[in-house]
């Protein structure tokens, strides 16, 4: 069986014009890399969403990259301040990988 | 009254209606964005042109330097009057009333694409240059309202991503390209494709006002943070903006149809650009409220009301 | 026979041809779905559009009345007749059996519309009023197929949403809404805008129809569900309801265009609303069951067949 | 370091025309907020399915909300009947988030 | 309450043109459901990408499968080695799920 | 020099300048991908008609069989002498050179286009069954590519589904597709289609091009694999490919529209049907690499200088 090692999964609903705050973050934190997934809507405590391109103001995209321990904590503890004024949902979780030494 | 009737019986019009009543009745008629997108683009694409290849055939005039001026002048203007009633009779934040403040000294370019529409089937078409001014008066207002929404604050970070952003978005290239295009083209390079940026052109717009009307009514009905004092101020602002635009055209002697124009850019709140640049700008404002009352009260206004009344006052004064 | 001849040559149906061949060959050929969506919703505004301004020029005639009335009772009705043979021959359960059924008792736009296209190249087109009559009859059978897949059952939840759904569907509105633009408009409000909604719709169809193809072949060639009743079901409805509406139509007295349009729309089995409709209301029902039956089945089988059928029956007893 | 707590990700692959379904249920068991997630095309028992939307009976879409372990548990057991009958997928995992109360 | 057990959900970043290279391992390793999920841009060592339809040869796209850990662990052992070579992001976590012998 | 002029103050080519310029400033401007695939398919499906129409006028000659043959060798040979060049001077591994080397002896369809339409407007616009001998020589170079590629190496799996994958995409159906049945239908049975496959044509290339001109620079800005060799070597293909093409087109003695035409699909690197099977069948090589050199560097050196040139070549050999 191949080896696998525990990284972390970080997960980050962002509003598209504000897709750079954890972009940036994250490399500061010094994460490269990181993948960005479409949605189409939602419901929270400011109400409903739809994506439209009329105005993308409101549009969301899902934020998601793969990063060791400690450079997650940089980026969480970078972004801590930020989730409520950007209405950021951020999530962390445990993943298993094989190529550990790339995150 | 004529302009009115006109108005309100053109398909144009009509299908602006029909989606805002599908909304309202919560039907599921919905166009894909990605087509929304895509007719956004080309009617932006196809006004450009078709002023560019006219300004070519008329060639450079006093009226466009003065109106671009009058434009300008508008943009950076109309927010601090607006901030004054957001923050009083609005009862707002200092940066919510900055935010909201920005849409209103900027523009809407389907209401002056659709406000053109009607003029030239009442053969007061507005001059080609104004798709200039339509241009010109997206970005200043972002300006204004970013002071008064950081007044008293220091700067914390650089705002050179959000001039970049500001200056060369997307719409703000396209109808300045496709101007540019048009003036090199002229009437002859214009013809080949005529077919496809002039010729269904209006059946285009009814198509794309009827998804307008979908997103306005579905804004209005899951509008939150409206209150009775902003949709008031919704209503209020374009008939005291507009009218100023239009008296203000009047008075550096543009033709009827270019006043009415000018009313009806200065009436318009944008709600591609800005809300876009005021969600990186300020991500403290909630954008629930300057789309609501952009997009929700004052664009509905204006395609129904704002345009025959702009006219109206343009012929009367002009 | 002419008029066989005139449909597997007419490009339209040579490009629904073309996308079953594409599929079948499993090619990766593919319509991005927003491009279909948003060529479904021009087909739709562009029929209602041309059916209100039609009826604008000739008036509501008692013609108009009694292909409504006809219309509607055929979408009520075939589900009963269907569901029989759906439980017998084709051995489906209760609940598999109402959510074909109803597929059957309402109709097909695209199915429509290129019956439409194929009549009035052969100087038979259909009066402007078959299309409200078309958007009757979407809904009916979706009643019927409910209360067939439901029967003895006790009510568990009340079915308002499902109602508000299916009364109030995009293709109902949108068709509906365009008819009476067009009423409103009449000829001359339709001028400016024809050249996106009546000039480039042949084309469009068969981009749509090529896509169709794609669609209908994929959909038989993953079909899992099918068994060779279903299949035989899938042609024999066409035939009988078709023929059924054929008739129908000469009894009272449509012209000959109309009574084969009619003959179409019976023939015709849903594939947009009443699927979506089924999945909400009957979710223990098999999607790929009825999907494959309306799409890959006799939605083919009407296009290359039905329309010249139907037709031809129209014309030999009208 | 930012304080973080553990809460539940759950996720449900939903048909669109019944996407109310999970909407509803989680409402009913006290979460107000989720995201859908657009899904292009999959795999199961019932064969293939590819989104479409020409008819968009099969298209499907992934319902994600974040709750507490609570509320979590009373929307898994409302769900957990209409599983088969409405053939949706559901999973549940840990996540870490920073604003606990917020869930 | 409802009894869950736990699964293994897989998640495999690719390209589009590759898809068929997880698809046919998940069936070699006895996994017959997998969901896409469209993916609209990202970053990493060899720089960004954005989906676009012209050459649709970088789009990338997450296939995404639930998995008892036996056939999890043949799936993964099966890619180990395209990891680098077909530029595969692979993660493995736990889930609970409802019904354990579906997967 | 009139085409070189009549190329660079056309709005098609304005497009695509205007595109690139605002990549380059770093503007968000974007189509939405689903419109510019349906753009895409739109362009094919319309040569193809077209094509398929010329040659129902001007029957099977034999110019057509000798321009086939012309091509297809074209399409084979050139990745061997372009391997060459990128294993040596720009000192790519053997897999990346296959794969680079195959973008070259395929062609593409959008540089095809613009070529057509620069050259009808300069009346000499190619034969209609070029647009055969493009859907021919899009996939030989892919063979080719992978013999070198895979040169001295055992086949692991078969490419069964490579092959396949290779001979029935999306390309190469719809043109060949639309071709057939431009074909039967033939002027006659083009005419009600016309509307929206001809006449709007050249304006939809307009905002099709200037998707590309996004797409092309936007690929440059970001290239990270480039070299100045593989530059050069991006702009010295076209150049070495085209003259080769037009000579060749030359001696077999087609007409000067048909040999610029044939100059310019030797000239043109595929970045549609090429770089998605160089990706399925060479996962190692490098796909920055392939379509930084087709997409970034060869195809706007090909639009702006690459047409105009072949032309000039084919008027003054031919
Ligand atoms: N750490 C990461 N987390 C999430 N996505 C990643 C990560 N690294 C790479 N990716 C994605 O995988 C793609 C290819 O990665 P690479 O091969 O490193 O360029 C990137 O463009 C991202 O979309
Ligand atoms: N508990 C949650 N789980 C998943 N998504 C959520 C949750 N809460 C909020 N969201 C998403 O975040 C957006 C903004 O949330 P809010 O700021 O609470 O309105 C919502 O529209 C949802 O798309
Ligand atoms: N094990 C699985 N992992 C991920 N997605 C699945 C799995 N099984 C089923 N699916 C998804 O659920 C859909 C319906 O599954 P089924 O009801 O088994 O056909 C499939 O088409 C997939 O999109
Ligand atoms: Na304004
Ligand atoms: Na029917
Ligand atoms: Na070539």
């Amino acid at each position: 069986m191949v080896e696998t090692v525990t990284r972390k999964r970080i997960e980050i609903l962002v509003d598209k014009p504000l897709a750079q705050v954890p972009i940036r973050a994250a490399a500061d934190a010094g994460i490269a890399g990181y993948s960005l997934v479409p949605v189409q809507s939602g419901s929270g405590r400011h109400g409903n969403w739809r994506n439209d391109r009329i105005s993308g103001a409101e549009n969301k995209v899902l934020f998601l990259t793969i990063a060791s321990e400690e450079k997650a904590n940089a980026l969480v503890d970078a972004l801590a301040p930020k989730l409520d004024s950007h209405s950021l949902l951020l999530t962390v979780s445990d993943v298993q990988v094989v190529r550990g030494e790339r995150f | 009254m004529d302009i009115v009737i006109a108005t309100l019986t053109s398909p144009v019009i009509l299908f602006f209606i029909l989606g805002m009543l599908a909304a309202f009745a919560r039907s599921d008629l919905a166009i894909p964005e990605a087509i929304a997108k895509g007719l956004s683009l080309y009617l932006m694409a196809a006004i450009g042109l078709k002023g560019g290849v006219a300004v070519s055939e008329s060639g450079f005039t006093p009226d466009l330097a003065l109106a671009a001026i009058a434009g300008v002048a508008l943009s950076f203007a109309i927010p601090y009057f607006a901030y004054a009633l957001l923050t009083g009779f609005g009862k707002l934040d200092r940066i919510n009333a900055g935010a909201v403040s920005a849409h209103y000294g900027s523009v809407s370019v389907v209401t002056f694409v659709t406000a053109s529409e009607i003029f030239t089937g009442q053969s007061m078409g507005p001059a080609g240059y104004m798709v200039a001014v339509l241009a010109l008066m997206e970005t200043p207002a972002i300006i204004s309202g970013l002071m008064l929404a950081r007044r008293g604050e220091k700067r914390e970070n650089g705002n050179g991503g959000l001039l970049h952003e500001v200056l060369l978005n997307a719409s703000v290239v396209l109808l300045m390209g496709s101007f540019a295009i048009g003036l090199v083209a002229g009437p002859v390079g214009f013809e080949p494709i005529a077919p496809l940026f002039q010729i269904p052109f209006t059946g285009v717009l009814c198509f794309f006002l009827l998804d307008m009307g979908l997103v306005a009514a579905r804004r209005l009905v899951e509008a939150r943070a409206m209150t009775v004092r902003l949709t008031t101020l919704g209503i209020l602002f374009p008939l005291i903006n507009g009218t100023i635009g239009t008296v203000l055209g009047t008075m550096i002697g543009l033709d009827v149809g270019s006043t009415a124009a000018l009313g009806v850019l200065a009436a318009s709140a944008s709600y591609i650009a800005v809300p876009a640049a005021m969600r990186m700008a300020l991500p403290e404002a909630d954008p629930g409220l300057y789309l609501s009352m952009s997009l929700g009260v004052t664009f509905p206004f204006n395609i129904i009301f704002g345009i025959p009344l702009f006219a109206a006052l343009a012929q009367a004064i002009g």
